[in-house]
Parts: C-alpha cells; structure tokens; sequence
C-alpha cells in the first residue's frame, strides 16, 4: 500500500458548523431538519453574493436558485474526509462544507483564484473549464485507495457538461478503475441559453451510464431526501470498492446564467414561474410541517440565522482583503525561474489592489 | 463560388458610430448574404447572439440551418467545421473564449492546419475561428489568456487580430473569402471601442502590417489589444522629445517583415509590445526576426513590453500583469541606453 | 439551400472495378459473391502489403487479417457518392472502394501522407489520431445535407477509439444534429496490447448508444452478410433522414498491431488460434459452396484475380515515384507567405527521396 | 516524503553499455523503488512495456497498482494525475507520441500549470509528462511532431529535455523528485544511442545548462535531439578553421540565461540549433533574450537553423526538412559575413 503524505485523516471538517454540516450517522429526523436548515442558509447566501454582484462588490456571480436541494444533498452525504469538485455554478456546496462564505467567493469577487484552502477543506476549487475537474476527482481518488484511504470523491457538474470529452474519459477511466467517485450531474435544463434538447437526443443523461458499465439513476433534483438518499448510496456504494454512479438529477436554473446574463433573450419566463412552484425549500418545509418537525419558531429561528450567516458573508466580503502584486509571482513555481525571478523583483514590489 | 455581392448590398450605408462587436456581426452577415456557403454555429452563437452579442440577429436573418447552437463540444465543433469544409461549405465558428478553444487544439494543430498539405491540396479547409482573447475586462480565471502564440508556430494556419474596428469588419470578410484556415483573435477589451464608420470598409489585405503612426526615433511593433496602449505610449513618449513610430502587424501569420523592417531600419530602435506573457511569446519571434535582418541598422537591442510570465492574474491584479505606457516608455529610455 | 460547389454528383467510383464495387441494387446472391471475392482479394492485398513492409518497401502496416468481413461489409453498403472516414487499419476497405492499391499505401509506404484523392474517391485520408476524424464526417455529413446532397459518411474506428472525449463529442454531434453517419466500430478485441476488459467496464461498446439517443447494434463483425445487413440498414436510415447508428462489430485482430509489434508479448497466442477457426472468408465460402454459389472454378477464377491484384500492388508500390522536396511547400497555403517562400527557395529546390 | 535511497540501492551496479531507452527505464525503476508515491500510467505502458520498451518490466516489478495501463483517453489520463498529485501521489504519465499529447492540451495549459498557483501553493502538481518527441526514425504523420513550443510559453510548466544518455537517466530522476509538474521531452531518435556508465548516475541540476564543447569563434545553442548534429558541425567547422562551442540547454524552462550568455559573450556570434519548425519555436526566445542580454558583445545577429516551416514531412523527406550539418556551417558563416 502507498505511503502517501496525503491530505486526509481527522474526520474532522475544519469551518464545519453545526448549522450546515450533516453526518451520515443521523437519524432520518434530524438529517431532514438540517439539511431544510441548510437550504433555508444556503439560498439566503445565493440571495446575498447576487446582491454583491449587482452591487458591485463580486465581478459576477452565478447562482443556484432552485438548485438547493442538489447543493445541499450532494454535500450532506459526505464526510469531511471526502473530496468535492464543484463548478463556478456550486459555492452553496461550498458553503454548507463550511468553507468560509467570504473564502468561497473570493475568486467571483475577482480577488484571487481560490480564497480558501482546498487540502484543509477537502474541497477543489470552482472549477470553470467544463467538466475538467471530473478527471482530477478521479486521478484523488484512486490515489486515496492506494493509500489505503477510504476517500469518495464527488464530482458536480452541469448537463452541457456531459457533451465535453472530458466528461466522457472521466466517467470511463473511473468505471474502468471502479474508482470511488460520485458523478452527481444537476441537469438544470440549460447551459447559459441552450436548452437540453439542443445538448443531446437521449432520453436522460442518466442513460448514458450503462455505455460506460456503471450504475446510472435519475432523481427528482429539487427533493432533498431523494437526493441525499441517491448520493448516500452512491458514495457508499464507492467506498465499498463497488466504483463509480451517474447521478442525474433534474432540477431547473430558476434565475440567469449569471447576473450578466438576460435569459428572456432564450426562454419563457412561464417555464421559470412553473419551476419555482417545485421549489425545493417550500416541498421540504411543507412536509416537515406536516410531519410536525417544522413550527413557525423553528422557521424564525432558522430565518435569523440565514440572516446572520448572510449579513457576515456581505461583511466579510466587503471587508476582504485585497490581493497584493507579489501574489502573483509568489506561488507559479515552488522556486522562481530566473526570468521570472527578474520580474517579481520590478513588478512583485508595487501594492496590493485599488 | 458565388460572387461578393456584400460591398454593393450594403454600399449605401451611411457613416455612423460602430463598436467592434457591431462591425464583426455585421462582418458575419454581410458575408452570409455574399456567399451562401457561410455557415456559423458555436456554443450561444444562435438564439443569445453569443456572450458577447457578436452573432445577434443571425440565426433570426439567416435561419437555423446557417447558424446554430452547438452541444459544447470544442473539438468536436472544430472537427465538424473541418468536415463542412472539406464538402465545400465556408464555416465560422465560435470558441466562446480563449482558454475554451483549448480543448479543440488537436483539431486545429494535426487537421485544420494540414489537410491542404496532407491531401496535396485535393481538399482544403478554410474555417475561420473566432477566438475571443485576451484581457483587461475584469474575468475571473480562464477568461482572459492571449492565446495566440499557442498557433502561430504552426504552419498551414493565417493567425489575424483586428486592433480597429475597421479592420475588425475588413479583416474577417477577407478571412472568411480566404481558402486557408484562419484563427480570428478578437480582442475583447476593445469590443466596446468605436469607430464612426461606413461598412462595409476596404482594408489593407491580410498579410499586410500597417503603420499606425509613423516616426524617426523608435518603432513599436505591436498587434490586437496593445494598439491603443502602443500608440498612447508614443504619445506620452512625443512629450519626452521621443518620435515613436507605431507599427500594427494585424496578422501574425503570415507576417509582415518589410513594413515591419522599414520602420526599424529607419528607426534603428524597436520595441515589441503585446499583452500574453513574454516568455516564448509571439514578440520572440519578431525580435529574433527582426534583428536577423535588421542587425546593422540596430542601435540597441529590440525590447520587449509584455505581460508578465505568470498565469494571467485576478481582475484585481490585472493591471499589474498588463503592459503599461509607463513600462513602454521605460522600454524605449533603454533602447537610448537612458537607464 | 445551400449551393456548395461540393465534391459529389456522379454515382460513379473512380478506379473502381467490378472486382471489388458492390452496389446495393444487386440481389443477394451478388452481394454475397461479391463480398466474398472482395474478402479474397482484400486478405491478399493486405498479406502482400505485409510482406511489402517485412521486405522494408512500406515503412509499416497496420494489418486488418481477420477483419475482411467489417472491411468490405462496411464500404459494400455504400454509394459513391458516400464519403469513407478510414483510419490506419483500414487499407483494405479503401481498395475495396476501388481506390488504386498503391496510392492507397503512399502513406505507410513512408511516401507523401496520402497518396489518393480524397476527393474524386469520396474517401478521407487514412487518419491516425484516433477518433479524430468522427467529427469531420459529422460535419461533412451536415453540409453534404444543407446542399441537399443524399450523401451519407461512415467513420470506421476501433474498439480503444471509443475512449476517446473526441468519439463521444462526435457521436452526440451527429444525433442531436440527426446528421447522416454512421459509426462502424470494429471491436477487434485489442488496442495495441490493451485489452476490451482495460478499456471498458460496459456490457458491450453498442450500449453507449442509448447515451446519445441514437439506435446501437452489437453485430458478428466476421459474419459478412450481417455487417452488410447491418450497415445498409445504418446508412440507408442516415439516408433518409433517421439520423446516425453506432454499430460495433465483433471482430478479431489476428495479426500483430502493425509489423512492428509483438502479440507475444501480450496475449496468449491459443486466443488468435480460436478465432482463426471463425474465419471470415471460410465462413462465408462455406455458406456459398453448401448454396451452389461457389465451386472449385470460381474458387480458382476469384484467386487469380487476387494473386492479380496483389502482384499488381507489389509492382507499383515498388515503381511508386519517389516525392520531391519542393512538394513540402508546394500545399501548406493556397499561397506561401514570405517566410515560406524564402525557404521553398533555398530548401525546396533540392531533388527528391533517394 | 520515503528518502531517496535509490542511489545505494543500485551502488553497486558496473559501467556498462546503456541506450537512452534503458537509462529512463532504470531512471524510472529506481525512482518507484526510492518513492513509493511514484506511480506510473498511460497507453500500453503496462504489460507491454510501452511501445519503446521505456516502462518494460516495471508492472511486473512493481504490480498493477503501481505501473498500469489506461483506456486511450489522453485528457483524462492528465486530469487523472493532477488528482493523484493533488492527493501527494508522485504520478509519471506517457503520452505515446508528441502529437498525440495534443488532446491534453487543456489539462496541461489550465490545470497542470496553474493548480499550485490558483490554490496559493496549498495544492500542488509535481506530475511528470514523458513525451516521447522529435522525428527522424521514419514515422508516418502525427509520429514526429517537435512540441515543446507549445509549452515553453506557460508559466508553471518546466520543459525538461535530455539530449545524452546520462541526462536522460538524471534529469528524469530529478524531474520525479521535483515539485513542480515537468514536461519531459523525450528525443525518440537518440532512444537507441548507447553510453559507457554506472547508473545511478548524478547530472548537474534541472536550469543548468551545460557547455558539451568550448568554443571562441561561435557559439550553437541546442538541445535534445539536435545536440548531436551541432557536436558533429562543430567537428566540422573546426576543419574549415573555425573554433565552435557548443552549449546544451538541458532544461528550456528554467532557461540558464547566464550559461549561455556567458559563452555568447565569449565567441560574439550565436547559432541556435534546434529540430522544430522555427517561426515561433524555442529559438525565437533564445535569439530574443541572447540579444536582450549581449548586445553589445555581438559581432552578428543570432541565426537559427531548425526545422523547416513546413508541417513535418513523410520519412522520405525528412531528411530535407531537418536542420543539417550543411545548413549549420552556413549560419555560422553568415554570422562572419562569409556569404
Ligand atoms: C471548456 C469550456 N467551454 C465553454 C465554457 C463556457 N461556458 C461557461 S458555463 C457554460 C454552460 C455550462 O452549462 P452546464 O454544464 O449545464 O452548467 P450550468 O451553467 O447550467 O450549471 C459554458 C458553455 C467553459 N466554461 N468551458
Ligand atoms: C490520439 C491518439 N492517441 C494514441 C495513439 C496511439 N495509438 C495508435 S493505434 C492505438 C490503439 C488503437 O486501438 P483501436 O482503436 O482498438 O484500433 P485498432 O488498432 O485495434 O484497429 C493507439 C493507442 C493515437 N494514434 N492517437
Ligand atoms: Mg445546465
Ligand atoms: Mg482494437
């Protein structure tokens, strides 16, 4: 067995905070409250960062409105010592792993590439490039067997993602290697204007899993126990050497690409409102309240805290930092080329930003 | 093939405040009216209009079947241009930004570039590939990479950037009538600059370097985004008593060695200014080529004014990594040996 | 529609002979006869180009032994207004299309890189790297149709190809585009020493093509009649506007990956003996002789023929002009630029090979 | 990190005679025996042993885990060892042939390059990319691309390539130790020269450049494939008189700017000498920065004999598309004005 000085060990989530975090070990109540818990904080963040971006204080942001239940159940099913790979589309997963709100939206805040530590958080960083990271989650994770670790890695990506090849070698190099990896797709229903129709012809994305010899389902994205129940599944099913899943979840992009984006220009906002009477928080609530799990109290406690997390994303935002001109030399190589040891001496010098 | 009727269709046209982004859609529809065999397709390129609005309106004009949405599929957008081509069609495709054509860099290195050469000319790919590129707007990561010393090693490509919007329309008529594969590098922070213009334009044939603004001290050699810094550094520099000529080279490939050469010989003092890195960058080749056949005239070492040799950077840090009129200036004080 | 001056028109094959054109107006006892003498011929060429690259006259080849009845089965089905998109391997289906023996070795022979017209014989250069050609046929196959053309193209590739993130963007071009192809893989059981088992965990290959919404076949690639049923059903549904099939054929690689490989090395050479007992050619000899179609005469006329062909393309490999310097310029641009034209000066006027 | 105990292990071991493909197959045993965080991976490098032979017997030696073979899929077999370096594993991947490390491209360019700086320093990517590389030894298209070009341009990278048999077996021993990710160009036609040693052997540092022959009249900078060629000249010229040195790059990123100009300072006169197509190649950046650098101490322009600019040709023509001893003993000429 390799000897790897690898990244994983504690169980321990650093950031992790009660009010996100989830633990397979959970009784069924308890993972519903704070997974309804986390959607409630999750989409008040969404709500927070598109406010700074419109505000000025993000170069852009793209939410996941609608998408909690996919945000959330992805991440709840993981323990700290899993990895995720999300996409620009996922600083709610982000979030709810704990990773510090002001950290997660450092790279939309047009500050430096990736705010928070990735080793320490078990989390990669947004990845932009479509489906790119999906083979990255599987080089770790079978480098994590190797070391005898029992490491899932879960790849978030969209459903114009799914027609890139890197998608495709990705998802075949991990059925081939039965490596323990989650490939949860969140099939929105668009890629910025293209509707999935114009993505592919096949009956769900779901179907295409049996061409790569892996298990392939199809959920219903805005329910969150369905979700947290596919992907508990699917990840243990990995840890358990059974190798990788493809899980197709349908949800919808209920507001823009990005804040730059307009999309009357491409769809019918009818679609948009009939979406959001599937919304993923107001099903979760409705049932919770029937089960009586879920009171007005309960609801104004949970309020007050999506407040509080939101109101310390704006501030800590607003008060982050600036990157410095020396960042950019300090870490291309682990010891400056010559040439470039030249240029960190006249450039590296003058301040941080504006 | 059918014959251009563009110039005639829209001659009466009357001058008027045109954006980069609005001479390169009307570039594409002037040629789809010109020639049928255009077709356009790309990722947003059809009912959105692209990202950046360049196709607006012509998928409305011309239908779907003439430009389309493409699954995003890089290679394999490439790939298909390739085959459209090879069947007789004119393609234009869209790589929706500059790091995003990387995953096509197969397609255009081994096919798009050497089917002509391969095939001893029996089949032939003129693709134009719209590669939006460069920096200076503000884009989180990969959004923002000067790619086009990636391609102009290769040969059987024409590697062209428009630095006016002029030549933005000029240039991309001429490259989609061309029977070669050309990479069509527009620069994104200049997509917003106007000019009051009346299309469609004549300009200067590819292949052909322009000088921007002429002068007796120093040369600099320059191209796409870093016109409008080059030329607002030549004037900083006139304050300082310096004469700068500005040559603009608009394509890369082929390139221009005897404009290029005049200038510099008469100034005997260049400066190549660019915004990718510097480190086997495109301004090697120009410095290397041009001191080969300039050295006599040479007072002092060809410079180089360039971004940085580090990935690009954050918005933040934009204007760190960017060239600057200060670093250009500085640059042409050296070639005085002032420093 | 579009006016292309495109490359098509006359149902006519250059260089094609009767000797190996099929035509999809014959009847079935045509069609089989004449499939199983192109086989003939076609195994003899290829036995003949390996003794060519044995006795250093080719640089090297890529034998298709044991593949004859995909070969010809596959080009059997076509017009030739048809467009081929070959790889490395499928010599043999290229002469089949009547494309002359010598010029269709120019490139192993270490000669110019393709040595026929794509063009006049709607065949595309043999293609290397892999999978990459599935996307030209892809867009062939849509401008063929936007000039109203009825024009169909076939990628041939093979079983390792299919892992490629090319393959997959290609395959979902053509059917949500529904563009005329059809992708014919020949599953030889090997990709150079790698296994099927090391290249996928999937029942078959033809179970990618519910992925991708299109209709996929799993056929006996060494059973002529049903490669040929099979891919006239493929092309004549493209034809007709149904949009593309994936076809994998279950063949055989019985001979080495090229002539400078080991099988040895990698499998057990019992494998390639077992299959040598589901010989192609035999089979179907076999069932032409039990139907009166074949007798020791024809068996001797069509041997004749092949031992014909094959002296005829050892004779004009060996004669094959040698390629001149000047050609490395003469096709790199319509035009050469300056710096190139310099260099055709210098370098371009020495003479040609030794 | 496991010490590296490599260098006792194999102490023992005699002078022999030892190709360049038995010194990175050594170079790899012992680095897999010295770390066992080296893991070996890509097309055929199994039981096969790679098409070369480089990564014979090592599955065999070090079991399936450690040295195994992957569906074809260039990208991901990339992305696949960014994950594993991101985890601390030390993975060595093959692509198979120059041109088909094309469709990694991406990987390479956005992920590779980048991922130490993106995540300041908290991940890094010490992987090492073996790209067999170079013509000459009769390969069909596709077979004989010189890429390093394509890679010297990007910050994060180091470009790695030996051009002796020692080196082939050091550099790479210290690429795999190396913590930043490392493009290892592998010259194919000097695969079967053979030297005289005892491995391990230990070479000067990856960014040192090497003087393989003093010189005072001119100065050939190369490397890889080409070094023998420029050795051979130099014999060459020294009968026509003319007293050659001859600098080995070793490593094109770092590039030992000091090494070279320190013997461009010396001889006054230049020659880069290199396999790939010389618009925009390595070259370009070496004539660049020499000049930058010795100006004042040139007697002539730097000169460049490569490849021709032409897509690489069919064996039978190679021999006219590669630089030669003829063409070099002409640039050395021109830069004394004889011709
Ligand atoms: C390789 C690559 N090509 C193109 C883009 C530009 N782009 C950014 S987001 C996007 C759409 C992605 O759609 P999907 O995968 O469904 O994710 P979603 O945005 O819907 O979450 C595109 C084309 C990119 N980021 N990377
Ligand atoms: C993009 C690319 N990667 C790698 C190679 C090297 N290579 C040549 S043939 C081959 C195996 C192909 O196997 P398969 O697709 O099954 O076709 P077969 O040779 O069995 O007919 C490989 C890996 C290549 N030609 N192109
Ligand atoms: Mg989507
Ligand atoms: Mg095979």
């Amino acid at each position: 067995m390799l000897n790897l000085d690898h990244l994983n060990g504690s169980d321990h989530m650093p950031g992790s905070t009660a009010a996100t975090a989830l633990s397979v070990r959970d009784d069924e109540e308890t993972i519903l409250l704070r997974g309804y818990r986390a959607m409630v904080i999750g989409r008040r963040f969404d709500q927070q960062a598109t406010n700074l971006a419109k505000q000025g204080y993000l170069a852009v942001y793209p939410s996941s409105y609608g998408q909690e239940a996919c945000q959330i159940g992805a991440v709840s099913a993981l323990r700290a010592t899993d990895w995720l790979f999300p996409t620009y589309r996922d600083s709610m997963a982000i979030v709810t792993r704990g990773v510090d709100p002001a950290q997660t939206l450092t790279l939309l805040r047009g500050d430096w590439h990736c705010g928070y530590d990735p080793a320490a958080t078990r989390t990669a960083p947004h990845c932009t490039p479509l489906a790119t990271q999906a083979s990255h989650a599987v080089g770790l994770a079978m480098a994590a067997r190797l070391a005898g670790d029992d490491t899932v890695a879960v790849v978030l990506c969209g459903d114009g993602s799914t027609s890139e090849g890197d998608f495709h070698e990705a998802v075949n190099l991990a059925a081939v290697f039965a490596a323990p990896v989650v490939f949860l797709v969140q099939n929105n229903g668009y890629a910025i204007s293209v509707p999935l129709a114009k993505q592919t012809r096949a009956r769900s994305l779901a179907a295409k899993a049996p061409g790569y010899g892996i298990p392939g389902v199809q959920i219903d994205g805005n329910d969150l126990p369905e979700v947290y129940a596919a992907m508990t599944a699917a990840v243990e099913l990995a840890r358990g050497g059974g190798g990788p899943t493809l899980i197709e979840a349908i949800t919808y992009r209920v507001g823009p690409h990005t804040n730059a984006d307009d999309p009357s220009r491409y769809r019918d906002e009818a679609e948009a409102l009939a979406w959001r009477r599937k919304d993923p928080i107001d099903r979760l609530g409705a049932t919770l309240r029937a089960r009586g799990l879920l009171d007005d109290d309960l609801q104004q406690a949970i309020d007050a805290d999506a407040e509080e997390f939101a109101a310390r994303t704006r501030r800590t935002v607003i008060e982050y930092p600036a990157p410095t001109a020396a960042e950019m030399f300090a870490h291309v190589y682990a010891a400056l080329p010559p040439h470039l040891a030249e240029q960190a001496d006249r450039y590296g010098r003058e301040g941080g930003a504006a | 093939m059918t014959t251009d009727v563009a110039s005639t269709v829209d001659v009466k046209q009357r001058v008027a405040t045109v954006s980069m982004v609005k001479a390169i859609n009307t570039a594409l529809r002037d040629a789809m009216l010109a020639d049928d065999r255009v077709v356009m397709f790309g990722e947003d390129v059809g009912r959105l209009g692209g990202v950046f609005r360049v196709t607006e309106g012509l998928s409305a004009r011309f239908g779907d079947e003439r430009c389309f949405d493409t699954p995003i599929a890089e290679a394999g957008i490439l790939g298909a241009a390739i085959g459209m081509a090879v069947y007789g069609a004119r393609p234009v495709v869209e790589m929706q930004f500059d790091a995003f054509a990387y995953p096509a860099f197969e397609q255009i290195i081994s096919h798009l570039a050497k089917m002509r050469n391969r095939t001893r000319g029996a089949l032939s790919t003129p693709v134009v590939v719209r590669v939006p590129y460069g920096g200076g707007i503000g884009a989180v990561e990969h959004h923002s990479d000067s790619s086009e010393a990636y391609m102009t090693h290769t040969p059987g490509l024409h590697i062209v950037t428009p630095a006016t919007v002029s030549d933005a329309y000029g240039l991309l008529r001429q490259a989609i009538r061309g029977a070669d594969p050309v990479l069509f590098f527009e620069p994104k922070r200049l997509y917003w600059d106007t000019e009051e213009l009346a299309l469609p334009v004549e300009v200067e044939p590819i292949g052909r370097a322009v000088v921007r603004r002429p002068g007796t001290d120093v040369t600099l050699i320059t191209y796409g985004p870093a016109l409008p810094l080059a030329l607002a550094a030549a004037d900083a520099a006139a304050e300082a008593g310096y004469d700068v000529a500005v040559v603009d080279l608009r394509s890369l490939v082929p390139f221009d060695e005897d404009t290029v050469c005049d200038a510099v010989t008469k100034t005997g003092r260049a400066v190549v200014v660019h915004e990718a890195s510097g480190f086997g960058g495109f301004g090697a080749e120009v410095a290397a080529r041009v001191t080969e056949r300039c050295f006599n005239y040479l007072e002092a070492p060809v410079r180089r004014v360039t971004g940085l040799d580090v990935p690009y950077p954050p918005p933040q840090l934009e204007r760190f990594y960017l060239p600057t009129v200060g670093r250009i200036l500085d640059a042409i004080a050296t070639t005085f040996g002032d420093s």
